[in-house]
């Protein structure tokens, strides 16, 4: 079995690296071609270990260390349990598909190769996130996968945004990976070692206030890669990149690595409820938050994105809350639905020549059957619909909630839900239905190639009927995970709140279509709505970015202009340049002494004299005031 | 009233201190070596005085050699002065001022 | 000739850079590369005869030199040494190999040679006579090439090198006299030996006058804040090769300099002066970066980063214990690679442009794409990305350091966020964006002579970065030593708590283990 | 009693002969008060025992240097006022005064006079010529004769340089000059 790990582990970095080396030549298919065939290995593997890991086993493998000092002993280790592996499973489906689609998606981009690189060079980083037997590994990955986010953000580097939303994405993480090197450190310094099995044996004796302080910090790494609040703005900014890398990376994989921390260290968090129920709170703000900005947003790839948030936060409810599985559970079936809702979305790009308002395009559906059903499905799998995989997942998640009595959490994600179904059809509404408005801008769209069609069906056949894994997944998960099972125990409740979740959302869909379906015109700010206060306050995303960019941004480059000009130049270099000029003062001042007049230079001997005079006259009164 | 050794060297002083003065003050050469002369008699006396009252002939050694070296001194700093005074026709000392730093 | 290959590894530089004056202009390159290579294979083999299982000095070479005060040619390495003398050929190595200059080449490398000679040098004395020889002698072909091949202030800058290193190491030199009066006061004989000063128990009051005095002479090499200042104008106008070596190697010494003189000599003045310390270091980290992030020169941002880095070493050092010890060591290393690699890097592009503002830039990516995937692979490194070479120093440096100070810890980390900013913005003006400037638009390559240079450089950050214990592993063993020195030295009780006792930690090891 | 009142009067003499040396304008003056000052220290001499010394002194000083010195005042022709210009003549008197003050507090300080022994004692049964002769001959020999060789080299050194003719001083030529001489001197130096 190991030999089956090594090769889900690094047939990824085989195919970046066989790409890289075709990365200054000109496109090549060969590089697609490989890279998916070995991303392919890579899932077929991890299914072989999956059906392993079934059967009751895990693989367990160290391949060398790392890093070793005093009583530091970090190796490359590699675990395959009941968690990993459907987190192994979750990404190799999702990087497959994303592989197999972006031959074609890039086909016309002259980075084709490089893209490739990256591309697979993220799937192992990620693979070693979550296979990593200790903090140390899964730092390697949590930062592996910050840069290749930032190398593929930034794909287009001649675009200013993408490199700024690049540099953002990346400067953001690594605020919040401080906050997790932090948890690692006080793990250490704490535990001993950096090992899951040895920290989380071990973690019950710790007094409780270190432990907390653990949990803290290590979910602060958390909240920067899955871009809660506040550290959310990069992950809209992140859509800079090209469409599969938003799907791949910045929906399915990467940014729900913080999930899989706090699923991960479920030890840690269960001993600190109050930390716990902070991150609940915090989730389903951010799920509110999201969804909120998500209403008026006219880029259909931030309104996915800010949808991704919106999810991000029903997991974090569920972790937080101790719902561990299930969070596992929302993060593999909203892998599934929103790698397809943005494959999707690129689709559309590309029909549309990279048009990204919803508005101006409208009557779709006839060009683009295969995506127009696609991403109406992937919408309502999004929306909960039963019985698509949402349904199964992210009703859990409400259960959950109303199960552990907290109340306020379940109204809050019951609004989200509602919203989540409004949003989503609003965008489908606008995209596919409606009159045709890109004719007003010249475009002739056309449905894209077969083969990204078919490549993107597993994730279709995935979102339609990943609740029906529910029982298995739930049977694998609770060797490693509590096994709290969320049941509504009365069963009239129960009904009650299932039908009516269906109906609420419905009704929201209903509301979407019936307000957007038939819309004609592209809005140009006058209308009433776009004037008043709450539009533009979620518009301009509650002003964050701004008030980011004025208080953070602009005065820590002032001060660091400051600190050059004003400090370092001319107060630390300055004394310097004092102190030599002031030795060079007094010799240009003593000069004059040496001015060659004789007469004056014997009055400098005779002061010279005196002064020597009077020294010794001193002393010896000294001298024998000493030894008197 | 006895005369002590420390009359002897406060006189000493005083000359001495007139010598300094001298030097200091003049900016003719010729009355400059005057001055330096006052000097080297100040500490003449002073050396004839110490060997007088600690019984001891070195005094009067120093004291001559003194006297030697002050000849010398002459012979050497008059022939200098007339080479100047040939170059320049004066023996001002503020006009020797080529070694202005 | 291995027990004297320290002494071989030292002289034979500079033996054959007098040789190499009679070597004709045109095969002085060869010559050069030559000889740095032998002397890079001898420090290989050094290496390789090294026992990375014993903790102490190995290959000690001994001579008298003036026996009346006990001063001795006195030599040896051990694992924290061994690594920056192989770094110094190495470097050396790289340097002449990749040489672009084309003025009195002949000179510039005979004046390397020398260099390489008072580099080895420094890090192999054992005898403080001996390493402040060294070290002095080290300023001089620096100030050199800095003054004959350096931009138009070059004049400016070599005088402000020199005088401000050389006035703390006279400093520094009075504190080397005072310990050996002190060493003679309590033995009644004269030593300068290093080796034999580690033996010697001081009272505190002098530990800390001896280790202010220590302090400035290495401080300023260093740089650490507020002493910096000098360090901008060298790199900004020395030539690339200067830079690359002051950077990788020069700066190193100070650092040096503390693991080998302040920690062991002075325990308790290195714990009563430990947070003093760490927020100089702190300052130096956050501060320096700033002023990384404001400079509009590239050369100035990769000095400034150099600066700022050289605070997490500090940091680790003054850890003190294995784990930031050892950090700072191998950190030291790591930094060598990754700013010299930067500084050949930016010479690339000064080579080809004569400009090294950003704003004269912008998408070179596509213009030059093997040379801003080298540059972004040393940035990376740079930044402290995981599988690089700086990551598991400034990883293990800011580890140590948790150990002693939460919330400075904390505050050093902020390192990696600054450290992102000016480094990604840099790149971002340099290589991103849409060629704009006419002359950009038909520049070459990085070409092969500059990749001979530029590709051991990243195979070794990657290769450490990824497997560091060949390196990790004999400094560790030496810095256990030296932590269980200072642990058994040191007399305050805070001292004693501060440093850990490993010899009583490796007992209860063994003693689970037995059981 | 005599020897106070010889004291005194010489001390007054002296210091009067000194200061109108040091002070007047005139150099006839000058000349004709130190010669007159020399005389009088000589008086010391012989007060204190130093015979040889005394006649010495006059015989050197009033003798030779003063003959010295008056021809180079018609030499250089300062017979009549000497004009010198005065810069600061207060620092002039502090500096003199404080360094006599200083002077004096050393002398009068008991350590000095209590810790000096007499290498080569007087024996009051020899002349005090034949006891300079002794010591001057046996101890002082290689001094001596140093002195001897210091003045003759002092004479000839003097001869030197009041007969050498001063046409060219390289220190007053300008750069250009200087090279045009080494070039005549020297023209195969060519390149530098």
């Amino acid at each position: 079995m190991e030999l089956y790990l090594y090769i889900a582990l690094f047939a990824p970095l085989v195919g970046s690296l066989f790409s890289a080396l075709f990365g200054m030549t000109p496109k090549t298919y060969l590089t697609g071609y490989i890279a998916s065939g070995l991303l392919f290995t890579s899932f077929v593997s991890s299914a072989i270990l999956l059906t392993y890991v079934m059967g009751g086993h895990t693989v367990h493998v160290e391949m060398m260390t790392w890093m070793a000092t005093g009583d530091l002993y970090i190796p490359f280790g590699f675990v395959v349990d009941q968690v990993s592996v459907v987190m192994m499973m979750v990404v190799t489906i999702v990087s497959t598909v994303v592989h197999i689609y972006s031959v074609g998606y890039m086909d016309h981009d002259k980075g084709f190769n490089r893209f490739f690189a990256w591309l697979s060079a993220f799937v192992f980083s990620m693979m070693v996130l979550v296979m990593s037997d200790n903090f140390a590994g899964l730092f390697i990955g949590w930062e592996g996968v910050g840069l290749c986010s930032w190398g593929l953000i930034g794909f287009w580097y001649h675009k200013e945004s993408a490199t700024w939303a690049a540099n953002e994405a990346f400067i953001m993480n690594r605020i919040a990976d401080l906050g997790m090197l932090i948890g690692i450190f006080m793990l250490y310094w704490n535990v001993g070692s950096l090992q899951y099995d040895v920290v989380f044996a071990e973690i019950g004796n710790l007094p409780i206030v270190i432990i907390t302080w653990i949990g803290i910090f290590l979910f602060i790494g958390a909240m920067g890669k899955s871009a809660q609040f506040p550290l959310h703005t990069w992950l809209a900014d992140a859509m800079e990149g090209p469409t599969p890398v938003s799907a791949l990376i910045h929906a399915a994989t990467m940014v729900t690595a913080g999930v899989y921390l706090v699923v991960r260290a479920n030890p840690i968090y269960d001993l600190i409820p109050n930390v716990g129920l902070f991150i609940a709170s915090l989730g389903a703000f951010v799920a509110l938050f999201a969804a909120s900005m998500a209403l008026v947003n006219r880029d259909m790839k931030r309104i996915i994105a800010y949808s991704t948030l919106s999810q991000l936060g029903y997991m974090f409810v569920a972790a937080g809350l101790g719902a561990y599985w299930v969070a596992l559970f929302h993060l593999m079936a909203h892998a599934f639905f929103k790698a397809l809702l943005f494959l999707g979305a690129g689709n559309v790009m590309h029909a549309m020549h990279d048009e990204l308002d919803p508005f101006k395009m409208g009557g779709l559906r006839k060009v683009m059957k295969g995506t127009f059903i696609m991403m109406t499905l992937a919408s309502v799998a999004l929306a909960g619909i039963y019985p698509f995989a949402g349904f199964f997942s992210k009703d859990l998640i409400l259960e959950v909630g109303f199960v552990e009595h907290h109340y306020v959490i379940y109204t809050v994600l019951l609004l989200t839900a509602g919203l989540t179904a409004f949003y989503s059809f609003r965008l489908v509404a606008l995209i596919f239905h409606g009159e045709e408005r890109y004719k007003l801008f010249g475009i002739h769209p056309h449905e894209a190639y077969k083969f990204m069609l078919v490549a993107m069906s597993p994730l279709l056949l995935l979102a339609m009927i990943a609740g029906s894994f529910k029982m298995t997944y739930y049977q694998l998960v609770i060797n490693l995970l509590p096994s709290t099972q969320y049941h509504v125990h009365n069963e009239v409740t129960f009904w009650i709140m299932t039908i009516g979740t269906q109906l609420f959302v419905m009704a929201a869909i209903l509301f979407a279509y019936k307000k957007y379906s038939n819309w004609n015109s592209v809005p140009d700010g006058s209308s009433k709505m776009e004037n008043s206060f709450g539009y533009k306050l979620l518009w301009n995303q509650y002003y964050i970015p701004k008030f980011y960019e004025e208080v953070f941004s602009k005065p820590y480059l002032e001060l660091s202009k400051i600190a050059w000009k004003q400090i370092d130049l001319k107060i630390v270099d300055a004394t310097v340049d004092m102190i030599a000029n002031a030795i060079y003062k007094t010799g240009e001042n003593t000069r004059d002494i040496q001015n060659g007049n004789l007469s004056t230079m014997l009055r400098w001997m005779v002061f010279g004299l005196i002064v020597l005079l009077a020294l010794a006259v001193a002393f010896t009164v000294g001298y024998n005031a000493v030894s008197a | 009233m006895e005369i002590t050794l420390t009359h002897y060297l406060v006189l000493s002083s005083v000359l001495f201190a007139i010598g300094l003065i001298g030097v200091m003050r003049r900016k003719n050469l010729l009355m400059l070596f005057f001055a330096t002369e006052i000097l080297l008699n100040a500490t003449n006396v002073a050396f004839a005085a110490i060997s007088h009252y600690m019984g001891d002939l070195s005094g009067q050694m120093f004291a001559f050699f003194i006297i030697a070296i002050a000849a010398s001194e002459v012979a050497i700093g008059l022939g200098l002065l007339i080479v100047w005074y040939k170059r320049t026709g004066k023996i001002d000392l503020d006009q020797m001022n080529s070694m202005r730093g | 000739m291995i027990d004297h290959i320290l002494t071989l590894l030292i002289f034979f530089p500079a033996l054959a850079a007098m040789l190499g004056f009679v070597v004709t202009k045109d095969s002085m390159r060869a010559y050069g590369i030559a000889v740095a290579f032998i002397e890079f294979i001898l420090s290989l083999w050094l290496w390789y005869a090294y026992d990375p299982m014993v903790s102490g000095m190995q290959f000690m070479e001994s001579m008298p030199l003036i026996p009346a005060f006990g001063i001795n040619y006195l030599l040896g390495v051990d694992g924290i040494s061994l690594f920056i003398i192989i770094l110094s050929t190495f470097f050396t190595l790289l340097g002449i190999g990749s040489l672009t200059e084309t003025r009195h080449v002949k000179n510039l490398i005979i004046t390397l040679l020398f260099l390489e000679m008072t580099m080895v040098g420094v890090f192999a004395a054992l005898d403080a006579i001996v390493f402040y020889v060294f070290w002095e002698l080290s300023l001089v072909p620096m100030l050199y090439i800095i003054g004959a091949w350096g931009g138009p202030l070059r004049i400016y800058a070599s005088i402000k090198f020199f005088l401000y290193t050389f006035t703390g190491s006279l400093v520094m030199l009075v504190g080397m006299l005072f310990m050996a009066y002190f060493y003679y006061q309590a033995t009644g004989q004269w030593s300068f030996s290093i080796l034999e000063w580690y033996r010697l128990i001081l009272p505190e009051n002098f530990q800390l006058w001896l280790f202010a005095a220590f302090f400035i002479g290495f401080a300023i090499k260093v740089p650490m804040f507020p002493f910096h200042t000098w360090l901008p104008y060298a790199h900004g106008q020395a030539p690339t090769i200067g830079s690359v070596i002051l950077a990788a190697i020069l700066l190193k010494m100070g650092t040096y300099a503390f693991v080998r003189f302040s920690l062991p000599l002075f325990p308790d003045a290195s714990v009563f002066f430990m947070f003093p310390i760490a927020i100089i270091a702190i300052i130096m980290i956050i501060y320096t970066a700033m002023v990384a992030y404001a400079q509009e020169d590239i050369k100035q941002v990769v000095a400034y980063s150099s600066v700022s880095h050289m605070g997490v070493i500090i940091l680790g050092t003054f850890a003190l214990n294995v784990e930031g010890v050892s950090g700072s060591v191998f950190l030291m290393l790591a930094h060598g690679v990754v700013s010299g690699a930067l500084f050949l890097l930016v010479g690339v592009i000064y080579d080809r442009r004569h400009t090294k503002l950003m704003s004269e830039f912008g998408g070179l990516a596509s213009v030059m794409p093997r040379y801003a995937t080298i540059f972004g692979i040393m940035m990376m490194a740079s930044v402290g990305l995981p599988l690089t070479i700086n990551f598991v120093g400034e990883f293990l440096s800011l580890l140590g350091f948790y150990k002693q100070s939460h919330m400075l810890t904390l505050t050093a980390g902020v390192a990696i966020i600054v450290g992102a900013i000016y480094m990604l913005s840099a790149y971002k003006k340099a290589f991103f964006g849409t060629v704009t400037n006419e002359e950009n638009r038909n520049l070459k390559d990085v070409n092969k002579t500059e990749l001979f240079g530029l590709i051991p450089l990243v195979i070794v950050a990657i290769w450490l970065g990824v497997y560091p214990k060949p390196v990790l592993g004999p400094i560790n063993n030496s810095v256990e030593s030296i932590i269980q020195l200072m642990h058994d030295k040191a007399q305050s009780p805070e001292a004693k708590e501060r440093i850990p006792n490993l010899s009583e930690s490796k007992k209860i090891i063994s003693m689970k283990e037995a059981n | 009693m005599f020897e106070a009142i010889a004291f005194y009067l010489f001390a007054a003499l002296t210091i009067v002969m000194f200061t109108i040396t040091v002070m007047t304008s005139q150099a006839l003056y000058a000349i004709t008060a130190m010669a007159a000052g020399m005389i009088f220290i000589s008086a010391f001499f012989f007060i204190l025992g130093a015979d040889f010394l005394g006649a010495i002194q006059i015989i050197v000083y009033t003798g030779a240097v003063m003959a010295l010195y008056a021809f180079g005042m018609m030499f250089f022709d300062t017979t009549r006022n000497v004009v010198e210009k005065r810069t600061n003549p207060q620092i002039v008197f502090v500096l003199g005064v404080l360094a006599a003050v200083m002077v004096v507090a050393i002398f009068v300080a008991p350590i000095v006079s209590n810790n000096i022994q007499a290498l080569y004692p007087i024996d009051a049964a020899i002349g005090n010529t034949q006891a300079i002769g002794m010591v001057l001959f046996t101890k002082y020999l290689v001094p001596f004769e140093l002195a001897a060789v210091m003045l003759l080299v002092a004479m000839i050194g003097g001869i030197v340089l009041a007969g050498k003719k001063m046409d060219k001083s390289l220190t007053l030529m300008a750069e250009e000059d200087i090279g045009s001489m080494d070039d005549s001197i020297e023209p195969q130096a060519g390149g530098h």
